[in-house]
């Protein structure tokens, strides 16, 4: 049983010393950000910008190595994609919770690549990259696509409309009918929407399991032990207990927590398992 | 310049500008090293008159300039097609107005901040248009965005006599933490799918 | 009715009207006893379009009738004129537009589950204000998601007369092992400057 072997082993060396220069190499702690490495402090913020989520940064590190969609080396992708994260994250820069979900992701099909396969047939069928692959292709499909709709001949950027005007003086627009109830309805709704899109916003900081899932990564990685209570946050109100339990569940079914508990009615420890 | 291609020039600036263009309008198309002399635009512009002469267009010289115009005699047609159904206003023309109208004097930036889209120059046009808003100041941070606020035309338009007569808002009260289901609401169109999936 | 003046009333109402205009709207011009018949029309329109071929406009077709454009060669000296800057749309809210155009129709969330990103609720209420997308139906699923579909105004503004004249959907080949390099210029243009900086 080996992990798959990189098949361009020299393409992936010349990655490793030439375009990569600010990974942590030696395959440990990544996100150790070295002192001697100068990086603008903008840069990694551009870096960020540049890409529109986990998965346009994904192809972006498979593409600039040269490699094959259909025969990634789960490994050193998860080791680049997270040496990116953990420099990110050490500079502070607010990071979207999708690229810690993708981060999971990889280092949860690293780990299955790393199990022994049961036999030989099977492997074909449930290449554990299958789902990632498809969604590197589908992505890319819609990048593409997006990028040829920026070329269409569009109206005032490439052509423009040709319009006259009527001689006549007296010309008569007709113009539509508001009522004073239009406007008002108008603003009233605008204001529920608001109010609402506040709450949202509200909603989609603290409520969303997704994020919340992330939240707990972010906690449990940096201090490995942690008190099942302490991630709770009583202010949030049951709503807040409810999705962070939830989310934890998510994060014990996709393996990315060790939960511990020594005895009946002890204190619950969770920790992070090893990516 | 080839004068096939000085004619399209003008041809196209004449019909995309919607005010009509002066000669030193139409030289300011060209870069300095491409720009014809006077004469040879007058010529070319002789030229564009006399092929319009069957069409339904003209181009004629007005105080200002030179426009394309329709030609007077269409306009029994012409009609036609103003008369049609005049189309409605969007929600986001209407909530602009409505912003203008109950919270001015406000910028642009302000009526952004509430409905959460930019504004249009096209929406914001519109209104001035109808003469229903205008510009009443500047704010004094940087960038002076100017303030709107509604005019004499709209009260009259809407029958008021003063900006107290407009309909009082209805209060919104705000969604309770506990127990009110209608807020879950939000939560179950973006964030549960995510659990289930 | 000659076929002169016929013309002239179809050239005018495509240079007046701020919209494109379709056969039906053209035979709204008329009245009962003088309108055309519909292929008279079109052969008014193939005339135009013959006569303009040299011109720096021409009558085109897009989804929600016929307008007249100028030329597309022509927009570096428009944009002399045309003093706003063409906006640029973000990677983001085309990727999600492409996803709309080609998918459709399809909720925010099936939009998220390609792109890997939450799609903001702004974002999607932009392009239903600049009238590209619209909430055709909802999904029968709990929640009951608004499924998105483009508009005509979305392809009038595309320069589009149907669906089937967006750009075909390219899956990029995965490189072959001998380093052709092709494939990465796709990439070239976006990211990779940015990363090495």
């Amino acid at each position: 049983m080996s992990p798959i072997l990189p098949r361009k082993n020299q393409n992936n060396a010349y990655a490793r010393q030439v375009e990569m220069p600010f990974a942590v190499v030696q395959g440990q702690q990544l996100s150790i950000f070295p002192d001697d490495l100068y990086i603008p402090p903008d840069a990694l913020e551009i870096i960020l910008e540049a890409f529109e989520g986990p998965l346009d940064l994904l192809l972006y590190l498979i593409r600039r190595q040269n490699l094959d969609i259909l025969d990634i080396d789960v490994s050193e992708i998860t080791r680049q994609y997270t040496a990116y994260i953990g420099i990110m994250q050490g500079l502070k820069l607010e990071l979207a919770s999708d690229y810690l979900v993708m981060a999971a992701m990889l280092a949860e099909i690293k780990s299955q690549m790393l199990l022994p396969r049961v036999s030989e047939v099977s492997e074909e069928a449930e290449d554990p990259r299958a789902e990632l692959i498809r969604r590197l292709q589908e992505y890319e499909v819609f990048k593409n696509a997006a990028m040829n709709m920026d070329k269409l001949t569009r109206l005032d950027r490439d052509v423009f409309l040709a319009r006259a005007e009527f001689s006549d003086v007296e010309r008569v627009t007709m113009r539509p009918n508001v009522s004073l109830n239009d406007l008002k309805k108008a603003l009233e709704s605008l204001d529920q929407r608001s109010s609402l899109s506040q709450h949202h916003e509200i909603y989609v900081e603290i409520i969303s399991t997704r994020e919340r899932m992330a939240d707990i990564l972010r906690h449990v990685n940096k201090q490995s032990f942690v008190t099942f209570g302490s991630l709770f946050d009583l202010s949030e109100g049951k709503l807040g207990v409810v999705v962070t339990f939830l989310a934890m569940m998510e994060l014990m079914k996709e393996k990315l927590v060790d939960i511990v508990q020594s005895d009946s009615f002890a204190i619950i420890y969770v920790r992070a398992q090893e990516l | 310049m080839k004068s096939m291609l000085l004619r399209q020039i003008i041809e196209g600036a004449l019909l995309l500008s919607p005010t009509p263009l002066a000669i030193k309008d139409l030289e300011q198309l060209f870069s300095d090293s491409e720009r014809p002399q006077r004469d040879q635009i007058l010529v070319t512009i002789e030229d564009i008159q006399l092929d319009c002469r069957d069409r339904g267009y003209e181009l004629v010289e007005v105080a200002s300039g030179f426009r394309f115009q329709i030609r007077e005699q269409l306009a029994g047609w012409m009609h036609r097609l103003w008369k049609e159904k005049p189309k409605r206003y969007s929600k986001a023309m209407l909530e602009t107005l409505a912003l203008i109208a109950y919270r001015q004097p406000l910028t642009r930036g302000d009526i952004e901040l509430v409905r959460g889209v930019a504004v249009s120059s096209d929406m914001i046009r519109t209104l001035q248009e109808r003469e229903w808003i205008k510009i009443v100041g500047h704010r004094n941070v940087p960038g002076k965005p100017a303030l709107y606020a509604t005019t004499k035309q709209f009260l009259n338009y809407f029958n008021l006599s003063d900006l107290g007569q407009l309909p009082k808002l209805t209060v919104i009260t705000n969604i309770e933490a506990d127990g009110d289901h209608s807020s879950l609401g939000v939560l179950e169109s973006g964030n549960i799918e995510m659990i289930e999936s």
